[in-house]
């Protein structure tokens, strides 16, 4: 209890701090020196429509990376987590079976669903949308088959070389960045083509792609290991 | 020089590349991962090298062909790259380490690890401050990966705790960054540092700002918020430990000094006060515990703590920082990193199954290596960070924060030395060390990475601060030669040290004025005499030759300082020497702490007073000191006289010294008594010959010393009075000695002056010769308690009359010389302006015969005991040093000009008044006269011919037996009960035994149980569970901000 | 005998073990000799004035007579006048005076007392009890005559002989003195096999070395 | 506007925190977590938003040369996604404890994981 | 002052006096105190008789070398200390070796027969030796104390160490002796005196019905006979030290004669009053009485 008020008051006074920020808080009118050099850029150097995109990918492309190396190491330490549950595994107890209408509609809906994923990565740079929300997209399709089909051997290893593969090749071309054009992960490698094309931005669609395969794969892998867990429960 | 963007890359690529090596092949994996994190610390070595060699300039790095602030950049300058470095082999090393584990995890596991180090170098590398979150994100989630890696079940639950604390940071961090961005319309570092609105005119950047320095210094854990650290430190593998130490450590401290760039001297305050609060706090925590790990987590926030301070200060230290900063944080890093290292080779978990180490001598070397890395003691990096700090803040008068400093320091190696004496002393577990190659072969990268930086260190502080390298000073070097020939017999090495001794003297004689000379020769001639005794060893002596060479050597360097520094250094090196040399006894562990802690505690002050002095001068002759302004110059002499006051065990700080010197070993002790505590007699010297007389608030500050000087003769004499046994006796002796010496310096006056000299020359020798008897009685019988020997006499007929001749010395009583010191004494306080000081000195005088008579009837009069009935003379290496001591005696007692004559003249230039004449044999005051020769011949004669006139008479006399005694008609049952010598002084106890009611050891003793219950009581704080950790963290939030916002 | 005058192994701070026997090696064992005077008569003389002016008994008193022995030292007889005093150590004095009877438990203190005083030394044999064993002369456990185990050089008779006749005796004793007829110490060592026969027939634990010195 | 959306993301903030101390059971205190993160999330996005723009992406009616006075702030919205992914990660990190430790002591109250103290 | 040849027999000479005057002024002393009881006491040549008698004794024993040492350091304490200062002031014949040392010589040389004699008498073996030693000490750490004040503060008030020096300062007159001068430090000295002349109430060091007889327990016959010459010969030598710093010294023998058995006769009167103190007790009261004095004398001079 007294460790309740104790939080309360703490929170109380955090939200205090959080209220003068509040407070402090002046919607800008004009857009900041940094992001008036986005909009007036990115289409010239960078050939990108969704501004967003360029950020991410091209300018602040360290962090992207980052960012899948972060789920990577989520999906790896998950891995590594629940490997070691794993060989202790205990006598699969039965599971209710799946209904007809999960079985089914996961057969329509799958190969949609990993459509849609692909097409929102690849037009990542057109727009909104991108590697990580596709990505998101083919891992909610994977889930629904894990849904379906519980039982079903899951192909492991080609997932973890896809995995691995997209990120070995998305450092390859930022480095190719490094070397052929401006720096680290410029995606001025390939031609920028007309603003607007699904094939332009340079390597932005390429990196998308990968982006897209390889946080797909890693969502499938937590999924599945987790997943996997139930088996323990 | 390879872009460090190669770094990332190849820590990502490498990562990503060993998903597609079959599982199975974990060994392949492995090598891989090795080579990876080969090549990643290749790439910052290369810089390195690139800036220190070659002088290359900082780089920046643009990736996304775009300039900052519009898109990411890292920088790659000499600090970078020496982080990088320091974090890639870290890694590296670590990574050998867990050879086993990594290969039982698979690829998992070394892809977690090279991101890790990735993530690491990220936050040193970049200059942008959401690039620098995502960075800290990496390091935390392969944090709580790598924790897994510990066999350890409670990991787990650590690793939680982290998670949670982690959750929170971000959060703040993030709200932080957005709105730092929000503010300032950028998130490149550099551009937000120069767009910096003034601190307090943008509330919202400034509140920002706030956050994402509180998150950022949370990684630091500081007090309170890092209960969750303890946990990983404690549960997670401790190569895993090491790395977290030493690596994220480092990242994480750099992190906030880039950000305290951007938010300008504003917040060093704010720095400052978490810094030093953690440094203290975790000291204190650190004291209680038990738990290896836990213990070196406690130091490892501290020690961050403090680096936080150093950041925090640096409006004053300006250039200095990176020098301070750098030093302090290899030092941690590399001690931190190689002590876990080393805990892994340990099987227990407690402090005292350390002493599993002892069987491996190089084990034990790079042991004491980190704990004097950790401590700051030369000719480690952080010894000259340390300097240059206090020098620093004492110069800007930082006095309250310097005085915290030093306070945490002192507790921090209160128990690091512990931990040192346990492994030395205490039982060695049944299982010993079990050293894999490529688990120990880390531990010796660091140790030589320690030395290597220690030089290196010493280059750089030559370079900026115009210092000599403290390694390259020959006696140091001759010393630690001794390492390297640890595995030569002991006779060997015992010649070359004393031939390197003797050798050292003659070449470099001419260089000492007289006072000096007189200390010279009793350090490096005397300590050869000294050593003679030690040709009684046998075998190898492993660790007492680079401990007592290391003695010397500092006391040398002592004598040949000439500026603050190398004085301190010297100073701080003899007492490392001395430590070793006292633990190096077989019941002396808790007394070699009680040593090292008085001693620390005495250089630290010793430092603070020389910082003071030099009023942030980096160069300070010891000249110098005469010329301290006014103001603060009673302060100094207070701070330095206090300090070698500690050295000299005056009262009050003289606990340590009874139990050290009686429990050293035989040949130890008389070098810490004889020789070592005249250490502290020539800082003295020093002090007083360059400051004089000082008054503070209107007291006469040598009053004061003198009143303290004539207690401590007073008390020490007492105390010695009613000890059992015989080598105590003699430390409290020395004790009282010291006093007399103190005294005469505190005078004031030119024959003061001398008599201290004169009790310097004395008490080495009459202490040396009676310790060595004394030690060789106790060898021989085995036991130090007086009681339990008598009737030595007739067996050990040398040791008797070292005995005899040293009691008749020391309780001055002519003709042998200690008479001189009285009589130079009498002249002298005639001279003085003081007289009440003198009541006191005077009943200590006779207390001296007390002590004394109990030493010789005791041991080598009264009744022989069954048991002892066939024991030897002392061994030949022992008596021979005994014998020249006689004769030494006997020539100074004849011609003391020999030694004082030229030191009497010296003393003109300070005391123009009051000199002695020399005439022929005869010594001549302004009060009164003496001929030493005249006295000993007349006394001779008298003796001589009373003695054969007795003999005459009593040529048939019968020699009887020890139990032909009259004995009121019977007879003596047993000589245990015949021999009178326990609680020998009894009524003196009854009459004056409320004097030395141990007030002092009291004293301390309740300081240092306040310390530990505090402490203890206070550490439950962390109570183990995740969400009072999170209470912590906002609780920490809270109140930095009510503080400092 | 006494278990602390055993033979008895103890070992030594070296761990090395070996036999102490108390007679042997905390005992002088050697027998008095015969010490002549000084070689020049004269000097012998002068020594032998000084030691009749110069008794000093050791205070030891073993029967009911040490009572008539305390008003010596008083006014009334002052004793000291005479040069005689009394002396708490037998090294130092050189008249022993047996004041009464003997118990063979005291004569073995006595003979301690009598061997550890130096040559030459003097035995008084005070009352009837040391002539004959007086009262006792009967008992089981005292001796009858002194002499048989202590040179005794007077007798004063009387039971008790009171001060007076004390203070005549060591006149008498002071002219055997000066008249160099007060040897008992060499008498002691010439038939010092005797004596000790004699005593060691009373003393059944005899419990310490043959001549105490 | 912008600051209700701000105010609820602080809230939410808050209630997220407080869930998460004053929830014993691990999984509670996780999605107290997440609606943390939600809550800096939603602030992150507010921060970026100007009142009367629109979204940072090229097309017909925004036009390269005029986008800089019609469109919102666009580094927020790349800053969001990818603290959103990091979310995604710890989250599915502190399951995976969660599951390990359930294994471990058959319980989820996080009090009783205190071995580790002092 | 220097050394030549002719201060042998003169110094000689001295001891020579001072041993029989010593002889003499102890049975006189004992006289006088057998007269407070009522008692003639021994006869004024006893203590010839038994010193003739000790050093006549045929049989002795020895307990080692140290026990013979005991009585040497004794003696030579005693002859020493008494050759160290001048006698007879003014006197060249009686100025003895004073050319040696100053007063400090001869204060420091006091402990050399103590000490030497404690050695001695430990080496017996005989546990009293060893009690009396350590009651001896004990209570003579506290009986100097004033002793040293006084002489502290004699030399300060004189400006010089020198014994000749002190007491040609006194000459001229009563009214200059140290007595009148500086009464503090004489009353100090002379409290400090009564402890350390063996005499009722400090005299618990030999306590011949407690632990017979302290220290020289086993000495008999020639040790003891060498002990005896310097109880002749050491309270006289200190006596003179007194005599010199606090009463005008002595310009000729009947003065000296005269001065040194007054000042002997404090002690005396004092001790056939008082019973006798044990260790601590005596202890606390040089502490309590005489140590004040002490105090003031150094304050005030």
């Amino acid at each position: 209890m007294v460790k309740r008020l104790g939080a309360l008051l703490l929170l109380l006074a955090i939200g205090g701090i959080f209220t003068s920020l509040l407070v402090g808080y002046v919607p800008d009118t004009e857009l900041n020196d940094t992001a008036r050099y986005y909009a007036y850029h990115t289409a010239a150097d960078i050939g990108s429509a969704n501004i967003v995109t360029a950020i991410v990918i091209t300018y602040r492309g360290l962090d992207t990376l980052g960012e899948v190396t972060v789920l990577f190491l989520a999906a790896a330490i998950l891995g590594l987590v629940l490997a070691r549950g794993r060989r202790q595994a205990q006598a699969r107890r039965a599971l209710t079976p799946v209904g007809e209408l999960l079985t089914t509609g996961s057969r329509v809906l799958v190969p949609l669903i990993m459509l849609l994923g692909v097409y929102v990565f690849i037009n990542g740079h057109l727009t909104p949308g991108g590697g990580f929300q596709g990505g998101a997209v083919i891992a909610s399709g994977v889930l629904l088959l894990l849904l379906a089909g519980p039982r079903k051997p899951f192909a492991h290893s080609l997932i973890a070389a896809v995995e691995s593969l997209a990120g070995v090749f998305y450092v390859v071309i930022g480095l190719m960045g490094l070397v052929l054009a401006g720096g680290f992960l410029d995606s001025r490698v390939l031609p920028l083509g007309v603003l607007g094309a699904l094939f332009s931005a340079g390597t932005i669609p390429i990196i998308y792609t990968l982006i897209g395969l390889k946080v797909g794969a890693e969502f499938s892998v937590m999924l599945s290991d987790l997943a996997e867990t139930e088996e323990l429960g | 020089m390879l872009s460090p963007l190669y770094l990332v890359a190849a820590a990502l690529a490498a990562s990503f590349t060993l998903g597609l090596l079959n599982p199975k092949r974990s060994g392949a994996a492995y090598a891989i991962t090795l080579v990876t994190l080969a090549f990643m610390a290749w790439v910052p070595a290369g810089w390195l090298w690139g800036f220190m060699a070659e002088g290359a300039q900082p780089v920046e790095i643009y990736t996304a062909g775009a300039l900052p602030p519009y898109a990411i950049n890292l920088r790659m300058g000499l600090a970078e790259a020496a982080m990088t470095l320091l974090i890639t082999l870290t890694g590296l090393l670590s990574a050998l380490y867990l050879k086993e584990s990594l290969i039982k995890l698979g690829h998992r596991g070394m892809a977690v690890l090279m991101v890790a180090l990735m993530a690491f170098c990220g936050i040193v590398l970049t200059r942008d401050l959401f690039n620098l979150f995502v960075f800290f994100e990496l390091a935390a989630i392969s944090t709580a990966g790598l924790i897994l890696l510990s066999e350890d079940e409670r990991a787990l639950s650590a690793g939680f705790k982290y998670l949670i604390v982690s959750q929170l940071v971000s959060t703040f961090l993030l709200i932080g960054i957005l709105f730092a961005y929000h503010a300032s319309g950028t998130l490149n570092l550099d551009t937000m540092a120069s767009a910096r609105l003034p601190h307090g005119s943008a509330p919202s950047f400034a509140l920002a700002f706030f956050l994402m320095f509180i998150a950022l210094v949370t990684e630091l854990k500081p007090f309170p918020a890092n209960g969750w650290a303890l946990d990983i430190y404690e549960s997670a593998h401790p190569a895993y430990s090491a790395l977290f130490s030493a690596a994220a450590a480092t990242a994480s401290l750099y992190a906030v000094d880039k950000l305290l760039l951007v938010g300008g001297p504003g917040w060093y305050p704010m720095a400052t006060g978490i810094g030093i609060t953690t440094f203290l706090a975790a000291n204190l925590f650190a004291l209680p515990q038990g738990n290896d790990r836990r213990l070196l987590g406690y130091s490892s926030l501290a020690q961050i703590g403090l680096i936080l301070v150093v950041l925090g200060q640096r409006d004053l230290l300006g250039e200095g920082t990176p020098f301070i900063a750098f030093g302090l944080l290899v030092s941690h890093a590399v001690a931190k990193a190689g002590l876990y290292w080393l805990s892994g080779l340990v099987g227990g978990r407690s402090l005292t199954d350390w002493a599993a180490l002892r069987g491996r001598p190089l084990l034990v070397f790079a042991f004491i290596s980190f704990v004097a890395m950790l401590t700051s003691l030369p000719p480690f990096p952080g010894f000259y960070a340390k300097w240059e700090l206090v020098r620093v803040l004492a110069g800007e008068g930082r006095l309250a924060l310097l005085a915290l400093i030093l306070i945490g320091a002192l507790v921090e190696a209160g128990y690091l030395f512990r931990w040192f004496g346990y492994m030395l002393k205490r039982e060695a577990p049944a299982e010993a060390v079990n050293g894999e190659p490529h688990q120990v072969v880390p531990v010796y990268v660091a140790v030589l990475a320690g030395w290597v930086l220690g030089y290196f260190w010493g280059e750089l502080s030559g370079v900026g601060l115009g210092h000599h390298n403290l390694l390259l000073s020959l006696p140091l070097a001759f010393a630690l030669g001794f390492l390297l020939l640890d595995w030569l017999p002991a006779w060997v090495k015992n010649t070359l040290a004393i031939t390197g001794m003797v050798a050292f003297f003659f070449l470099t004689y001419a260089e000492y004025d007289p006072l000096r000379l007189i200390f010279a020769l009793i350090f490096l001639i005397g300590g050869a005499i000294t050593l003679l005794a030690s040709y009684d060893a046998h075998g190898r002596r492993i660790g007492f030759y680079p401990a007592a060479m290391l003695m010397y050597a500092g006391m040398v360097m002592l004598v040949r300082a000439n500026d603050s520094f190398e004085f301190f250094a010297a100073w701080e090196l003899l007492t490392l020497g001395s430590y070793f040399l006292i633990l190096r006894g077989k019941h002396s562990e808790p007394h070699a702490l009680s040593y090292i802690l008085f001693s620390l505690g005495g250089a630290f002050l010793i430092l603070a007073g020389f910082a003071l002095a030099a009023g942030g001068a980096a160069q300070f002759p010891i000249t110098a000191l005469g010329q301290v302004a006014p103001a603060v110059a009673p302060w100094v002499f207070l701070l330095l006289a206090t300090g070698f006051m500690t050295k000299t065990a005056a009262i009050g700080l003289h606990i340590w010294l009874p139990g050290a010197h009686a429990e050293a070993e035989t040949d130890v002790s008389p070098m810490v008594s004889g020789i070592l505590l005249k250490a502290g007699l020539f800082g003295l010297f020093v002090l007083l010959m360059a400051m004089g007389k000082q008054r503070l608030y209107g007291v006469e500050l040598t009053h004061v010393l003198l009143w303290v000087a004539a207690f401590t003769a007073l008390l020490g004499n007492l105390m010695a009075v009613f000890q059992e046994d015989a080598k105590r006796l003699l430390a409290y002796s020395s004790i009282g000695q010291m006093g007399y010496a103190l005294f005469g310096l505190a005078l004031m006056n030119h024959l003061g002056w001398l008599m201290a000299l004169m009790f310097v020359i004395n008490h080495y020798i009459y202490k040396s010769m009676l310790f060595l008897s004394v030690g060789g009685v106790a060898k021989r019988t085995g036991t130090r308690e007086m009681y339990r020997m008598g009737g030595l006499i007739r067996l050990m007929p040398l040791s008797f009359i070292a005995v005899l001749i040293g009691i008749i010395a020391i309780s001055g009583v002519p003709p042998l010389s200690g008479f001189g010191g009285r009589w130079i004494f009498y002249n002298a306080i005639l001279a003085s302006d003081y007289r009440l000081p003198m009541v006191i000195l005077f009943l200590a005088g006779p207390v001296a015969f007390l002590y004394l008579f109990r030493l010789i009837h005791s041991i080598f009069l009264g009744q022989l005991k069954d048991e002892l009935r066939r024991v030897k003379e002392a061994p030949f290496w022992i008596a021979l040093p005994q014998m020249l001591y006689v004769g030494l005696l006997l020539a100074f007692a004849l011609a003391p000009g020999l030694a004082l004559r030229r030191v009497d003249t010296y003393l003109n230039l300070f005391f123009p008044e009051g000199g002695l004449h020399w005439e022929g044999f005869e010594i001549t005051s302004d009060y009164g006269y003496w001929n030493p020769v005249a006295i000993m011949i007349v006394v001779a004669v008298i003796f001589v011919s009373l003695f054969a006139w007795l003999l005459f008479v009593n040529r048939r006399a019968q020699k009887v037996k020890q139990f032909n005694i009259v004995f009121s008609a019977e007879r003596p049952f047993r000589p245990e009960t015949t021999h009178f010598a326990w609680n020998f002084f009894a009524p003196y106890r009854k009459a004056l035994g409320f004097l030395v009611q141990p007030y002092a050891t009291t004293f301390w003793g309740a300081l240092t149980d306040f310390l530990h219950t505090a402490g203890d009581l206070a550490r439950r704080l962390y109570d183990g569970n995740g969400q009072s950790y999170a209470l912590h963290f906002l609780a920490f939030v809270v109140i930095v901000f009510g503080v400092g916002v | 005998m006494k278990e602390e005058l055993l033979k008895r192994t103890v070992k030594g701070p070296d761990g090395v073990e070996f036999e102490v026997e108390p007679l042997r090696d905390y005992y002088c064992e050697a027998a008095p000799t015969v010490m002549p005077g000084a070689y020049i008569k004269i000097v012998e003389d002068l020594f032998n004035w000084a030691r009749a002016e110069s008794l000093w008994i050791l205070g030891f008193g073993t029967g009911c007579g040490a009572i008539e022995m305390r008003p010596l030292m008083t006014p009334r007889f002052d004793a000291y006048r005479y040069g005689i005093q009394w002396r708490p150590t037998p090294r130092q004095a050189n008249l022993l005076v047996i004041s009464g009877y003997l118990s063979v438990k005291t004569l073995k203190r006595a003979i301690r007392a009598y061997e550890q005083m130096q040559n030459p030394k003097y035995v008084v044999g005070l009352g009837s009890c040391t002539i004959n064993g007086g009262m006792y002369w009967d008992s089981y456990n005292t001796i009858k005559r002194l002499d048989q185990y202590l040179p005794v050089d007077l007798y004063i008779t009387g039971c008790m002989p009171r001060p007076e006749a004390l203070l005549a005796g060591f006149d008498d004793l002071k002219n055997l003195i000066r008249a160099g007829q007060a040897e008992g110490a060499n008498q002691y060592a010439e038939n010092f096999d005797w004596y000790k026969a004699n005593q060691k027939q009373v003393i059944h634990d005899w419990d310490m070395p043959d001549y105490n010195w | 506007m912008i600051h209700l959306a701000m105010a609820t993301g602080f809230l939410l903030i808050l209630i997220g925190f407080y869930g998460a101390v004053s929830n014993r059971n691990i999984l509670r205190m996780i999605v107290a977590f997440t609606i943390a993160d939600s809550g800096v999330n939603l602030v992150i996005v507010a921060i970026g938003y100007m009142p009367g723009r629109t979204a940072p992406i090229l097309d017909a009616t925004v036009k390269a040369g005029y986008a800089a006075a019609r469109i919102i702030d666009p580094v927020p919205q790349a800053l969001v996604l990818t603290a959103i992914v990091i979310g995604v990660g710890v989250t599915a990190l502190m399951l995976a404890y969660a599951y390990k430790l359930y294994e471990k002591k058959r319980s989820l109250d996080i009090a009783k994981f205190t071995e580790l103290r002092g | 002052m220097q050394f030549d040849w002719m201060k042998i027999p003169y110094a000689l000479l001295t001891l020579f006096i001072v041993v029989n005057f010593g002889m003499i002024l102890t049975a006189l002393v004992a006289k006088i105190a057998a007269r407070v009881g009522r008692r003639r006491g021994i006869r004024i040549w006893q203590n010839y008789a038994d010193l003739f008698k000790n050093y006549g004794l045929r049989s002795s024993i020895t307990h080692g070398a140290m026990f013979y040492l005991g009585p040497v350091f004794r003696l030579t304490g005693g002859i020493g200390l008494l050759l160290f200062v001048p006698t007879i002031y003014g006197s060249y014949v009686f100025s003895n070796l004073s050319f040696a040392g100053d007063l400090i010589l001869a204060l420091y040389f006091i402990f050399f027969g103590t000490l030497g004699m404690a050695l001695g008498a430990a080496e017996s073996g005989h546990p009293h030796a060893a009690i009396g030693v350590s009651r001896g000490l004990s209570q003579v750490t506290t009986a100097e104390l004033p002793l040293a004040l006084a002489v502290f503060s004699v030399a300060l008030q004189y400006h010089t160490l020198s014994v000749t020096a002190i007491v040609a300062a006194q000459q001229g007159g009563i009214e200059h002796w140290t007595l009148f001068t500086n009464p503090f430090a004489v009353a100090a000295a002379m409290l400090a005196f009564l402890g350390s002349m063996m005499r009722p109430p400090f005299d618990v060091v030999s306590a011949p019905q407690e632990i017979p007889i302290g220290p020289p327990t086993e000495y008999h016959s020639s040790y003891l006979a060498m002990m005896q010459t310097n109880r002749a010969i050491f309270p006289i030598a200190k006596i003179v030290v007194y005599m010199n710093l606090f009463f005008g010294g002595a310009a000729s023998w009947p003065v000296f004669c005269l001065k040194v058995f007054l000042i002997y006769m404090v002690s005396v009167f004092i001790g056939v009053v008082f019973p006798r103190f044990r260790v601590e007790q005596s202890i606390r009261w040089f502490l309590i009485w005489a140590l004040p004095l002490g105090v003031l004398a150094i304050v005030l001079v």
